[in-house]
């Protein structure tokens, strides 16, 4: 292992990390926006830069008007609070987010020269394994803010996001199964590339024409995990405020709604790795487009990458406007209406998709 | 394949720095109050005076979810490996993970019929 | 350098050990556990059990440990306050030696067991393909006992935590 | 990387050490409870170790199988310790002799 490889490892971890950190930003900023749109208002419209603009310039405000009022609020630790858990507590709730994407690739390979460059920071074997388990450890950054806060209502808004995370892990990844019996791997890469062919020469092979019921529950369960609207229970703002982050200030409560956006950037990217085609562009293979009627258009090979890369990026921002449609369209549930959601229709749900998934394999071949 | 934890311990590291950098923030750069009032590092809760410490114990439910988490866990991890193998097992694993599955079913379905999973 | 990279991993992994059994704080015990499970779960990469690393996460750190840290939080456990009773701590003096004469013991024993084979592993092992063959093949009765083992644990725990009818609060 | 498996060995010695002594000296049961899994782990980091010099992966699979029950353990365990703290309030294994006459 070169110092090469090292610092080409170094450069994809920090664009996998940049990637994902600012996608979130910009997603808090389309959240403002849309709901605004949704109901009707103008929404965030007063960071200018010195009042010397002529116009607003859009996500200028949540980049970086918004992180700079955050970085000089007071940081406020109320009385009785655990100093050292109400400081980890932030941190365990983005840290284990934002590094499942190490194993997520967001293109095929880059070849310069003999030099081949995965575009992945880790082809791991277990990949879908990496990324739950990193996902699983989220869950101590809810409970021990909630706890750590000596706050009542913190307290309560942690143990049931807590509650409810570990409910729809379960079906989440019981959504998986289906997938993972289809493509026979738990490789990211591997199934990223095993969605490349058409069916028909016209449609292209994606996770999704396999496996529907599995991807509506693993969304549903996805969107549930990361405690958004209409899940969410933990921090509804009408009953407990903000939940297991009503006792932080600047920067840490930042860091708890950064949580929230990069875990539905993290659902979307797995969402459209295992479903929607990785970075696949339906007709397009290394050469170039291979259209259906015969027609072949050759690219060079930088631009194939590109084109990957950004087709990507694309479907993962798609899917993120999708679960922010969702949270201003539905109102919240019940608490006693999420966990049955869970327990009692999902879980069995994913069972029998698992089961019917194993039968038509079998039958067909 | 080893060498392909580079990339984690790389990500672990920069994301590391990053969210400690991040959650700092404002304990570094963060304004620091002047006044001293004695209700400033009250807990806030809805902005009320507090109703107390918070060390209440909760309900049970919330701990019979935990269990029934830690079961069905352990259940799709099984599955994991089948799922990955199961091409090359064919009938005979489909019959098998059934059989396990309707065990544990067998499990959901009393603790359903008990009621542990009714929030009331 | 697997061999320092071991040393590193094995000392963290003993201080986060002494950890959980020496802070008084329940809550940083189960922490400091989840620690000492995490960094097995890289020496396990270091083995080349990539599976059971991914694993040791998923149900250890991940599922068993939120038990643990809820029930901790649901009977509002404060800080262990022991008995600093004179014959506590003679008692106590006992443990610790009992303890190291143990660790020494099975140290002595094992060193220079097997010796084993240091080659590298072949491609693939303790990757999800082998141990999943290795399971559903050799396995497999124990396997199919799991699930009896697990719905006894879900009856026998629903049973026990599910006293009274009525919450406490919620 | 080649790991020596004496050196894994003496770890989850030592692991193993530290779980014995956690479960004689405090008086927490979660806290003793909490020591029996770090044993429960020192076993699982045996069996990896050995699998690894052998070259066979047979011991990773009953690593698994002891996860299964440590999960059940758990489960089982934390449920009585909670029945119980329902009737006596108490966590000390030393005002838990249910037995005693």
């Amino acid at each position: 292992m070169g110092l090469i490889e090292v610092g080409i490892a170094g450069v994809k971890a920090f664009a996998v990390l940049m990637m994902v950190l600012n996608l979130s930003a910009i997603l808090l900023w389309v959240e403002r926006k849309g709901s605004a749109l949704i109901q009707d208002r103008i929404g965030a419209n007063r960071a200018n830069i010195f009042g010397i603009m002529p116009f607003n310039l859009g996500f200028i405000n949540t980049l970086i008007a918004d992180p700079l009022k955050l970085l000089t609020k007071e940081d406020v630790v109320p009385k009785g609070a655990d100093k050292f858990l109400h400081f980890l507590a932030p941190f365990l709730a983005v840290f284990p987010v934002l590094v499942t994407f190490a194993a997520v690739p967001f293109g095929d390979q880059l070849v310069i020269g003999d030099t081949v460059i995965n575009l992945q920071v880790a082809d791991l074997d277990i990949g879908i394994l990496y990324v739950l388990a990193m996902s699983s450890l989220a869950v101590y950054g809810v409970v021990l803010g909630g706890w750590a806060s000596n706050s009542r209502w913190a307290l309560l808004g942690g143990i049931r996001g807590s509650a409810q995370m570990i409910s729809y892990e379960i079906a989440m990844g019981l959504a998986l199964i289906g997938v993972i019996m289809t493509f026979g791997t738990l490789d990211l890469q591997a199934i990223a590339r095993a969605q490349g062919h058409h069916f028909f020469d016209v449609i292209p092979a994606w996770g999704i024409i396999y496996q529907p019921l599995g991807f509506l529950i693993f969304l549903i369960a996805g969107i549930a995990e990361s405690k958004r609207v209409p899940f969410d229970l933990p921090e509804g703002e009408s009953e407990l405020i903000s939940g297991y982050f009503t006792e932080y200030s600047g920067m840490k409560q930042a860091a708890f709604m950064l949580s929230d956006f990069a875990e539905s950037v993290v659902v979307a990217g797995l969402a459209t790795t295992l479903f929607f085609g990785a970075w696949q562009v339906p007709f397009l293979f290394r050469d170039g487009f291979h259209f259906p009627g015969g027609a072949i258009v050759a690219l060079p090979h930088l631009v194939v990458v590109v084109m990957q890369i950004l087709s990507f990026t694309i479907k993962v921002f798609v899917l993120c406007i999708f679960q922010i449609l969702v949270r201003w369209t539905l109102p919240r549930y019940r608490y006693d209406q999420v966990m049955d959601l869970g327990w009692k229709y999902l879980l069995p749900l994913a069972l029998a998709n698992m089961l019917v998934t194993g039968v038509a394999i079998v039958l067909l071949g | 394949m080893l060498s392909q934890y580079i990339g984690v311990v790389i990500t672990f590291a920069l994301g590391a720095v990053i969210v400690l950098g991040m959650v700092s923030g404002s304990m570094i750069f963060g304004a620091r109050s002047t006044s001293r009032r004695a209700d400033k590092d009250e807990v806030f809760e809805c902005g009320n005076p507090s109703s107390g410490p918070a060390r209440g114990r909760f309900s049970v439910h919330f701990y019979l979810v935990a269990i029934l988490f830690i079961v069905f866990d352990v259940e799709v991890v099984f599955m994991y490996p089948w799922a990955i193998v199961f091409r090359q097992l064919g009938v005979p694993g489909l019959v098998e993970m059934l059989t396990f599955v309707a065990i544990l079913g067998f499990g959901l379905a009393y603790v359903w019929k008990r009621g542990a999973l009714a929030w009331d | 350098m697997g061999a320092i990279l071991f040393l590193v991993l094995a000392v963290l992994t003993i201080a986060a050990a002494l950890g959980v059994i020496l802070h008084p704080n329940p809550v940083k015990s189960a922490l400091f556990l989840i620690v000492t499970l995490f960094l097995l779960a890289v020496v396990f990469v270091l083995l080349e059990a990539h599976m059971i690393a991914a694993l040791q996460i998923i149900v250890y750190a991940g599922a068993i440990m939120v038990l643990f840290v809820f029930v901790i939080m649901l009977l509002n456990l404060g800080i262990d306050d022991p008995d600093r009773g004179r014959r506590q701590v003679v008692l106590r003096g006992l443990a610790w030696l009992g303890g190291i004469v143990l660790a020494v013991e099975l140290a002595l024993l094992v060193r220079g067991g097997p010796a084993g084979n240091t080659a590298a592993a072949p491609a693939g092992y303790g990757g999800a393909l082998a141990v999943a063959q290795s399971l559903y093949t050799d396995f497999l009765l124990p396997f199919e006992l799991t699930s009896i083992l697990l719905l006894v644990a879900v009856v026998g725990a629903v049973v026990l935590a599910q006293k009274q009818r009525r919450p406490t609060i919620s | 990387m080649i790991v020596p498996t004496e050196w894994v060995l003496m770890l989850s010695a030592v692991l193993f050490a530290i779980g014995v002594v956690g479960v004689l000296v405090r008086r927490n049961i979660i806290v003793i409870f909490m020591a029996i899994e770090l044993m429960l782990n020192a076993v699982n980091l045996t069996f990896v170790a050995l699998a690894r010099s052998r070259g066979a992966v047979d011991g990773q699979v009953v690593v698994f199988f002891v996860m299964t029950v440590a999960a059940a353990e758990a489960a089982v365990g934390l449920a009585i310790i909670i029945a119980s703290f329902r009737n006596r309030t108490t966590v000390n294994a030393d005002e838990l002799a249910l037995l005693r006459g």
